[in-house]
């Protein structure tokens, strides 16, 4: 299991580190798959079945392929324009902000709750309680979340919606 | 898997445990890889004599008997073929496309449960592996496309991405009264919740009237994500050449059309598994032979399932790709949510046969609303007046 | 060269970036060498030029060269599905000019072989154009099913399946012998049963419906200005069939009807060809009930050193394409002409292919196109 | 619209029905394993050229009287008549090349010749490994027997034989007469050393008379059944036989002994010798080629009256003569003061 988890984890920070140093803008989509990928890797080595597939149908299937689409109608792709220093002043915030964010992160892990909680051992029953979880517990962010992504959409109608009209 | 584990623990205990697990690995690997492209390769030719016939042609008939090696000489011009590589393509990617086509293709048979107790990977999740997986392909036609440096193969990955992604939903809807009905997303719990009844056919989810519902948005949704006529505007020969694949050759050109084949037998089983009673048959409970009477059903429907799309890829034109868009969104979404209604109104009525009934006549007069709904009266047969 | 069309619209919240797609000269929907240079929005067409000239021939400057009977064969070539229509605009253009009377036998003949192209034309579009919808070639193959027997018809007569050369100044080359009657009477017979069961398969078809109406609309007026002819022009409303409007060779004293479209788009122009399908097998029923016998050619006209007196003459007939008609100057030589220009019904109906696809899709346009029903061979000449 | 799908499932029914007819139907199946079973082409199926001989080879209809080539439309006709050498014409054609990649199957030169020399094969199967040399026709390729030609068009080939023949007799008819007239120049008709010329093919033993057989002989001769190797000797030995004058086709407009120069077999000097103390009508007709071919609109008789009569003023129409005739034409007309 350890094995796996190191050559899994290679690949997730291989996949990571990609994505922010190419050049190619679909490139770098491509490495964060490969990230994505890892991540969902590493769900089903905690046994987490059902959080390792959800995390490649949405980030994958959804999230990276939109982001895709976004970048094949963009110009300057493959990034031969435009600066060509890496480490510039965006990298140097970008690389502040993720420090931050990984303190938070390893200071949450700190508090050693995390470990406290019951490990799942029994795969299978995930999904049910992730269910249960959902519509019990955590029934009101759920709701909002959905009503969240409703909003969205309906934004993404009314911009399509405007064009529609223009043409007409 | 674990049968086979099992098998070989109660059949050769003395075997040392990894040579054991090894073995258990190695068979269903063995199967999928060896059946299923096989089945490719088959399914192609029927596809072409099924076509021969349908347009009154013969088909293939020079290579072998009834053009029965027909595959192989394909595969072999396929493979001898020049490969060629657009000067200003993305050469990685252009390279990586094809391989990614083919390796979700092939993982979806991991979760199919082919017979009687025969499943590769019994996955408790199963349909979300599916569902996971198949999006996976749309990422080989985006790279595909996107690499070639073609403003059709552009065109092509464009709509392949916009159609995948739109057909994911109510396909995923369409499963989710089967998931209902049997309470897990395993496929092989699935497939053995339609066993029993009379002939152990009485049982399948396609003789509830939800079940037929879902059964047909499925087949659409299917039929769409592994871009069949008349949802193939990916690669709609007569507008964007050859699409996503326009610019391959050669025997990446073949990973492609195997990709695609694989997806859409995958599919299949996953729709007979589904809606059609898995590998559930006449005499497919018995024992000692009913493993083998199991895989029979299942694959014999299997290719029922792909006849149908074969037989609907030699009738119908082509659709367009905002109608393409338009019949995912307005039609096949609140159809399959009304037909989860459906299934949750069948599963706490009372009674089973007015159950059926009302939902039966609740989901008709759904679609023919929804159709109405959806028709802007633009569209109907018309009357021709003549000039003397 | 085609310059890029600056995109003028108005721009709303999502700027868009067009995209130009060179569609053809080779792409499997040009029905040859053809090419549209298309600016497209996304999928939609934002301007659309038709580029043509591919296969260009030289035509009318070799039939200039050339003995007035010289230029029939290369008529056949000119739209390669209608040699027997192209034929008879020839013939009966030189005819005019020359003043030759055709026997009545060859009139019938004459007017058999072109009913008969026209259904071969109409069947075989009716076949490409769903061929363009996507249709993995069934209803193409049935169309071409259909259309081998009258090949093989007008190869016991003619000797050529497609290229004719079949008619003479004054009449046909060889007579249509009972054998071959029988044979047209068979076709005609069995061509209803065929229509319906190809009319089963398509019309009803909502995907065919969806794509097509409302799809290329041809407003009346622009057909009219625009000067298009044939199924098209009658499928935008416009009456007007040169075999009512002439009533050339026997078409004055037939029983036929010209059927009319209304709204002008796809489906007007594939179903007014379907309709017209069934007023032609009307035609060949009364015209194969009653060949007259006599002579299938004017014995007076030579062979060879014909000579026209000088003079010019248009003649035109209804192909199955719209008018096509041949304009012919003699000089006081009289043995070629001295100017020989023809009006190809597709090209001319091809110039408002821009107006048809305009915020269309790009699937639309290849339909479009295909509805338009042209032949290289005749558009670049 | 009524149920969605309806039309849809209509036209799988239909789809359907003709699978399973393409098994049983032959109207449905229409298919034919090419190079194993062949249509039967219709006898009028035409693809390209080929030139008719009757019994032999070297008895081929064809003059070389370059009408065809005149006539071709995309001109893929080249002919060269052969001559001795003295330049004399023979007859026959020495280079008959067709062209089959510019031949576009159009049947005109067909239609035209007035020898029944040239038909329409219809071998469909013409596909050669070389784009230039390979697809010219030359002459040995273009040569096919009557029997083939009545082989593969036994209706047309049987009509073009009656004509033929039905001419022939008209011909023996008309020449029998003339025959019966004593002429000084015909000492012993069936003793000319036909044979010798090698241009006979009459076998010794056939039912003939003697005045048919000298008859048939000229008759082969200037119909252009003319042997290879004819010398010059023979040749102006067989021009002291007055039966190959008055064998010469479509004579019916001038009797033979009017016109002793109406002999294809004779050089341009000789036919201007004969013609000598005659009218210009005469003299300008002596100057045609003789074959009689109507390449100008008229035979020999009626071009050289037309051209005397002023209604013809292009002196360049006699295709067989080349420019040989053409120039001799012009000099006749300028000393006769009439350009």
């Amino acid at each position: 299991m350890t094995t796996a988890f190191w050559i899994i984890s290679a690949v997730t920070l291989l996949g990571a580190v990609l994505a922010v140093t190419l050049r190619n803008l679909v490139h770098c989509v491509l490495a964060l798959i490969l990230f994505f990928l890892g991540i969902a890797g590493h769900y089903f080595l905690l046994r987490a079945d059902f959080l390792g597939v959800v995390q490649i149908l949405i980030y994958i299937g959804a999230v990276a392929v939109l982001i895709l689409f976004a970048i094949m109608l963009t110009r300057n792709v493959t990034g031969t324009e435009g600066p060509r220093e890496v480490f510039g002043l965006k990298w140097w915030s970008g690389a502040a902000t993720a420090a931050i964010i990984g303190a938070l992160v390893l200071a949450a892990i700190r508090r050693d709750e995390l470990s406290k909680l019951p490990t799942s051992t029994q795969a299978n029953s995930s999904v049910l309680e992730i269910g249960k979880l959902l519509v019990t517990d955590w029934v009101v962010p759920f709701e909002a979340m959905a009503v969240l992504l409703t909003a969205a959409l309906i934004g993404a109608v009314v911009i399509a919606l405007e064009e529609v009209l223009r043409r007409r | 898997m674990e049968t086979i584990y099992q098998l070989l623990q109660t059949w050769l205990p003395n075997l040392p445990e990894p040579i054991m697990r090894l073995i258990s690995f190695a068979v269903p690997i063995l199967f999928v890889i060896s059946v299923f492209p096989g089945i490719f390769a088959y399914t192609t030719l029927i596809e072409r004599k099924a076509l021969g016939r349908i347009q009154n042609r013969l088909g293939p008939n020079r290579v072998g008997r009834w053009g029965l090696l027909q595959p192989i000489a394909d595969g072999m011009k396929l493979l001898t073929k020049e490969d060629i590589v657009p000067r200003k393509a993305d050469k990685f990617t252009h390279f990586l496309a094809p391989v990614i086509a083919v390796i979700p293709s092939v993982m979806l048979f991991a979760v199919l449960p082919v017979g009687s107790g025969l499943i590769p990977v019994n996955l408790n999740i199963g349909i979300l592996f599916v569902f996971a997986i198949s999006t996976g392909s749309v990422l080989a036609l985006f790279m595909g496309g996107w690499a070639s440096r073609n403003k059709f193969s552009l065109l092509g990955a464009m709509r392949a991405v916009a159609q995948v992604v739109s057909y994911e939903v109510p396909m995923v809807l369409a499963a989710l009264v089967v998931v209902m009905a049997t309470g897990s997303l395993s496929l092989l719990t699935i497939a053995q919740a339609q066993s029993g009844g009379f002939l152990n056919i009485s049982n399948w989810f396609v003789f509830q009237p939800w079940g037929f519902v879902g059964f047909v948005l499925f087949m659409i949704g299917a039929m769409a994500e592994s871009a069949r006529t008349p949802f193939d505007i990916p690669e709609a020969e007569s507008e964007i050449i050859a699409g996503y694949h326009t610019e391959y050759s050669g025997f990446k050109f073949a990973l492609f059309q195997l990709g695609e084949y694989l997806a859409s037998i995958a599919l299949a089983g996953v729709t007979v598994t589904m809606f059609l009673g898995g590998y559930n048959g006449p005499g497919s409970h018995l024992p000692y032979v009913g493993w083998l009477i199991s895989m029979g059903w299942f694959f014999s429907k299997m290719m029922g399932v792909i006849f149908i799309v074969i037989w609907i890829r030699g009738t119908w034109p082509r659709v367009r790709v905002d109608q393409l868009m338009s019949f995912a969104w307005k039609m096949l979404l609140p159809m399959s949510i009304i037909n989860i209604f459906a299934a949750a109104l069948y599963h706490f009525m009372p009674s089973k046969f007015l159950a059926w009934v009302v939902t039966a006549v609740g989901l008709l007069i759904c679609w023919w609303g929804l159709a109405k709904l959806n028709s802007d009266g633009e569209i109907k047969k018309r009357t021709y007046r003549y000039a003397n | 060269m085609i310059q890029p069309v600056a995109d003028t619209r108005p721009k709303g919240l999502i700027e868009t970036e067009t995209l130009e797609v060179s569609i053809g000269p080779q792409h499997p929907s040009t029905h040859g060498v053809f090419r549209m240079n298309a600016t497209l929005d996304g999928e939609t067409v934002v301007a659309l030029k038709p580029v043509m000239g591919y296969l260009h021939r030289n035509h009318e400057q070799l039939a200039e060269r050339m003995t007035w009977l010289g230029s029939m064969p290369y008529t056949d070539r000119l739209d390669y599905f209608n040699s027997m229509a192209n034929n008879w605009a020839y013939a009966l253009s030189v005819e005019k000019l020359a003043g030759i009377k055709v026997p009545e036998r060859a009139e019938y003949i004459r007017v058999i072989m072109t009913e008969l192209t026209r259904l071969l034309n109409h069947i075989c579009l009716v076949g490409f154009l769903l061929q363009d919808l996507g249709a993995w070639g069934t209803p193409l193959l049935y169309a071409f099913r259909e259309r081998e027997k009258i090949l093989d018809l007008f190869e016991t007569v003619s000797g050529s399946r497609m290229m004719c050369n079949y008619f003479r100044f004054g009449g046909v080359r060889v007579d249509l012998d009972d054998k071959s009657l029988a044979l047209a009477r068979e076709i005609t017979s069995k061509f209803p049963k065929f229509l319906d069961e190809f009319e089963k398969l398509l019309s009803g078809n909502e995907v065919l419906l969806a794509r097509t109406q409302r799809v290329g609309i041809l407003p009346k007026e622009l057909a009219i200005n625009a000067s298009i002819t044939g199924p098209m022009a009658r499928a935008s409303g416009v009456e007007y069939d040169i075999r009512k409007v002439d009533k050339y060779g026997l078409y004055g004293t037939l029983d036929f009807r010209v059927p009319l479209g209304e709204v002008g788009d796809v489906y007007d122009r594939y179903y007014v060809r379907v309709l017209e399908m069934r007023e032609s097998v009307k035609i060949l029923n009364q015209v194969l009930r009653d060949v007259p016998a006599g002579p299938f050619v004017a014995p007076e006209v030579k062979l060879r050193n014909f000579k026209v007196p000088a003079g010019d003459g248009y003649g035109r007939i209804e192909t199955p394409k719209g008018e096509l008609g041949f304009y012919l100057v003699s000089d006081a030589q009289g043995k070629l002409p001295y100017r020989y220009h023809v009006r190809p019904p597709s090209f001319i109906n091809l110039t408002i292919l821009e107006d048809m696809c305009l915020d269309h899709k790009v699937a639309d346009v290849v339909i479009i196109l295909g509805s338009v029903d042209i032949v290289l061979g005749e558009v670049d000449r | 619209m009524g149920f969605l799908g309806k039309g849809l499932f209509q036209g799988m029914a239909v789809t359907a029905r003709n699978f399973v007819g393409s098994y049983f139907d032959k109207e449905r199946m229409v298919t034919v394993q090419y190079p194993e079973e062949r249509v039967q082409v219709p006898e009028n199926s035409r693809t390209f050229p080929f030139l008719v001989f009757d019994n032999t080879a070297d008895h081929m209809r064809c003059v070389g009287c370059k009408i065809c080539e005149e006539e071709c439309p995309p001109q893929c006709i080249y002919i060269v008549m052969d001559r001795d050498e003295n330049g004399k014409p023979l007859q026959r054609p020495k280079v008959f090349d067709i062209d089959i990649s510019v031949c576009m199957q159009c049947q005109i030169c067909v239609e035209v010749c007035p020898f029944e020399a040239i038909k329409m094969d219809n071998n469909y199967e013409k596909s050669q490994y070389d784009r230039f040399d390979d697809l010219v026709e030359r002459l040995p390729d273009l040569l096919k027997s009557n029997e083939y030609y009545n082989h593969i068009k036994p209706a047309e080939a049987s009509a073009v034989d009656a004509k033929l023949k039905a001419e022939a007799d008209k011909k023996a008819k008309k020449a029998a007469p003339a025959k019966a007239a004593p002429k000084p120049a015909a000492p012993k008709p069936a003793a000319a050393p036909a044979p010798v010329a090698g241009r006979l093919v009459i076998p010794e033993d056939a039912p003939f008379t003697p005045e048919q057989r000298a008859w048939l002989a000229g008759f082969l001769s200037s119909a252009g059944a003319v042997a290879g190797p004819a010398t010059a000797p023979v040749e102006s030995a067989a021009v002291e036989l007055p039966a190959v004058e008055e064998a010469a086709p479509d004579t019916e407009a001038a009797p033979a002994v009017d016109t002793p120069w109406h002999d294809p077999g004779l050089a341009m000097p000789q036919r201007m010798d004969l013609a000598k103390e005659r009218p210009l009508a005469d003299k300008l007709m002596a100057a045609m080629a003789q074959t009689d071919c109507h390449a100008c609109g008229y035979d020999c008789r009626g071009y050289a009256d037309a051209i005397a009569g002023g209604a013809e003023s292009d002196l360049s129409l006699c295709l067989p003569g080349e420019g040989e005739t053409a120039g001799m034409l012009e000099q006749l007309m300028k000393e006769a003061g009439k350009v």
